[in-house]
């Protein structure tokens, strides 16, 4: 009762105006405008084609029969069209997923050896699937996006994906919702996209994978998904699990309709 | 701590409220649950331990982000309210500048953070505090110039210890930290964090 | 000439200068675009005050506003990657070099820039704080500053 | 091995434009890894770009170039269909040579 009274009385004060908020974002739009001249993700971009297009594992074969949902070897516009289920695996499946799919089923590797660096660290610890999914999802540069939600499992996928955003826990009571889930809000100097609509996914969507430069590599969504739930105090996110590909189909799904714009350059 | 019976009976009737599509919707939260058990490793500090909900959590997860029914909001805020544990001293001001130093302070209970390394607040990444730090964030309110619009009498030091402590209290779902009930940050640090907002000298009130 | 200048540099400084150490070192002279040279002195400096009552002397390093930084934000979003570019309208330019104030090695990079090439230059610096900035010019075998401070922030969730 | 450069090399009036991304970690020396050892520094020191064999750009670079650098720059006298080379030697004497085609 008391604590309530007084909160009343604090939420009474107003606050001030926030102090040179619009400089320092001008100023930070000019920094990430400079940035965008020279994409390191290029860099990816191009030892992923060479992967691609390399006869590799055991079976000494290339990628470049893999079936990306557009048919095998169609590598244009499909990503833009992922998540999406896939009949010979009976799942839906991200890019990430779907190319350690490839690399076991055409290329002979065991699904650990496919999943050894899914995220890369330096010179020594270089990511394949890092560089292959900057060059696929280059190859859907200005292709708008159009994730299918005609199969019953990409409908649960995505009902799931929508369920987990709003899923709070850890020491902080953190959810996906907690920082995306409002217009307008940044974290730090960030701007946090609101996921649930259209413009928020769409802005947030298109520009992964990018070129992170507070750690100087090239990250997916998956890693994104894995930081961000890293951040929330969560235990570690594994890659290509289900609530990984169910909160890829929600947010690609929430950005159908733009145009696919990476892989981009972010702080 | 709130009795379960009840618990349950808000939970479900929040979910009603959020429904959409009734007919599988049950069937869909089912799913989720068992996804979110079967899509996370330990890591570090971080056990799966962390994904059994509390009542708080799950009945705020549930609300999907809409409004909670009032009488729900109400049940959240008292149960929250009587874990509020206040100094045994009577007093709420700590050390502004080693206040500054938490608010700063990104890291800490992360599977990537050290156990024994520093845990803070981060309160910079959601609120304006001290004018200096052009890079805060805007999740939650500006908090520039709190003790200089509130005064610092003793009726405003404890609720904002206490709100520091647990947020809950004050507003059910709210997105701030729970930092004393989760022992995120200890006695000392919350009452440096609240000297931080109240003490006359902080930067925050110039 | 050179020789002059250098010692007012020194003199002005009292100790071996960053700019003392360029001129000594042989940095800048005219043709001199061999790969193999790297100026160990130069870029192993680690204090700006000496340098810096040298760059202010106007005898040895002029301000210049003909000196411009483009590209080069005021607010960098993160330390790891500052875009920094320079372009220098004084004739005759032959070198641009970028220091950091507050580096722990305060020269980041010389760019010799042979005659048919533009005196504008653009790359990217790690910045370990908020620090000024200086574009040092050699033009017509004299020396040029101009400076700009760049805050450096810090970004994201700060884990 | 190190990876290819990416090179682009544009006609603009009557200069070309250059704009390179070079694959380095440009470590500071400065950090520690997890085992609190100091991380060797490993740098690119020199940079030269020639064109029809003249030297157009030649640069010393230190430790604060930023990781997977990028440069840009312009010169006159360039062509369509030239090739503009570009090497780079770093710390431990690993080098680097690409080229590219004047667009």
């Amino acid at each position: 009762m008391f604590a309530r009274a007084v909160f009343a009385l604090a939420a009474a004060a107003i606050a001030p105006a926030a102090i040179a908020q619009g400089s320092t974002a001008d100023e930070i739009a000019k920094y990430r405008a400079a940035l965008r001249e020279g994409n390191p993700a290029e860099l990816w971009q191009a030892r992923g084609e060479a992967l691609w297009r390399e006869k590799r594992g055991p079976k000494h074969v290339t990628l470049e029969g893999c079936d990306l949902g557009l048919g095998p070897g169609i590598v244009k516009g499909a990503y833009a069209q992922l998540p999406r289920y896939f009949a010979d695996a009976d799942r839906v499946m991200d890019l990430e997923t779907r190319l350690v799919w490839c690399m076991v089923k055409l290329q002979g590797y065991t699904e650990s050896d496919a999943k050894r660096n899914v995220f890369g660290s330096g010179n020594d610890k270089k990511s394949d699937l890092e560089a292959l999914t900057a060059y696929i999802t280059s190859e859907s540069r200005g292709v708008p996006m159009k994730v299918p939600l005609s199969h019953a499992k990409e409908m649960e996928a995505y009902r799931v994906g929508e369920k987990l955003f709003f899923f709070r826990g850890g020491t902080h009571d953190f959810a996906c919702a907690t920082c995306h889930g409002e217009e307008g809000k940044r974290i730090r100097l960030q701007d946090l996209p609101n996921l649930m609509t259209a413009e928020g996914a769409q802005k947030a969507y298109t520009t992964w994978p990018a070129y992170r430069v507070s750690q100087g590599e090239l990250r997916t969504f998956e890693w994104r998904l894995y930081d961000c739930f890293r951040q929330q105090r969560f235990p570690e996110l594994a890659f290509g699990s289900e609530a990984a590909i169910a909160l890829t189909m929600y947010l690609a799904r929430n950005a159908n309709g733009a145009p696919y714009d990476g892989p981009a350059i972010k702080r | 701590m709130i009795p379960s019976a009840r618990v349950a009976l808000f939970v479900l009737g929040a979910i009603a409220a959020g429904c959409a599509t009734p007919v599988d919707e049950g069937e869909i939260a089912a799913k989720a649950t068992a996804v979110i058990k079967a899509s996370f490793k330990p890591a570090g500090q971080a056990g799966l331990d962390r994904l059994e909900q509390d009542e708080t959590q799950r009945a705020c997860s549930a609300a999907a982000g809409k409004a909670l029914p009032r009488d729900i909001a109400t049940k959240i805020e008292q149960a929250n309210l009587a874990t509020i544990r206040y100094p045994a001293d009577g007093k709420f001001l700590g050390d502004w500048k080693n206040g500054e130093k938490i608010a700063q302070e990104g890291r800490g209970m992360q599977f990537s953070d050290n156990p024994s390394g520093p845990v803070g607040a981060n309160c910079y990444a959601c609120h304006q505090l001290s004018p200096a730090e052009l890079s805060f964030g805007t999740i939650g309110p500006s908090l520039y110039q709190y003790g200089k619009l509130r005064g610092n009498g003793i009726e405003v030091q404890r609720y904002t210890f206490g709100k520091i402590y647990n947020s809950e209290a004050f507003t059910a779902c709210s997105n701030m930290p729970r930092f004393g009930h989760k022992a995120i940050l200890s006695e000392q640090q919350i009452k440096d964090v609240t000297a931080l907002l109240l003490d006359p000298a902080s930067p925050v009130n110039q | 000439m050179i020789d002059r200048r250098r010692r007012t540099v020194l003199q002005s400084g009292g100790s071996a200068t960053l700019l003392g150490l360029l001129a000594a070192t042989g940095w800048l002279k005219p043709g001199e675009a061999r790969a193999e040279a790297w100026n160990k002195g130069a870029f192993d400096s680690h204090s700006m005050p000496d340098a810096m009552k040298a760059l202010g002397g106007t005898d040895s390093v002029v301000p210049s506003k003909d000196i411009v930084f483009f590209q080069t934000p005021e607010i960098a979003e993160n330390g790891a990657v500052v875009p920094i570019g320079i372009t220098s309208n004084i004739p005759k330019t032959e070198s641009i070099a970028i220091l950091i104030e507050k580096n722990p090695n305060l020269l980041a990079a010389v760019f010799d820039l042979p005659g048919g090439t533009e005196p504008t230059v653009s790359t990217r610096v790690k910045m370990a704080q908020t620090s000024n900035i200086y574009a040092l010019v050699k033009a017509d075998g004299k020396y040029y500053v101009a400076t700009k401070e760049v805050k450096v922030t810090l970004g994201g969730c700060g884990g | 091995m190190s990876d290819p450069m990416k090179i682009r090399a544009s006609l603009v009036g009557d200069s070309t434009e250059v704009k390179v991304l070079m694959s380095h970690e440009m470590e500071t020396g400065q950090r520690k890894d997890a085992q609190g050892q100091t991380i060797p520094a490993w740098f690119i020191q020199n940079v030269v770009v020639t064109h029809n064999g003249k030297t157009v750009l030649a640069a010393q670079w230190g430790t604060a170039v930023a990781k997977n650098p990028f440069l840009s720059f312009k010169f006159k006298g360039g062509a369509k269909g030239d090739k503009v080379t570009i090497s780079w030697t770093d710390n431990r004497g690993d080098k680097r040579t690409d080229e590219a085609v004047i667009a």
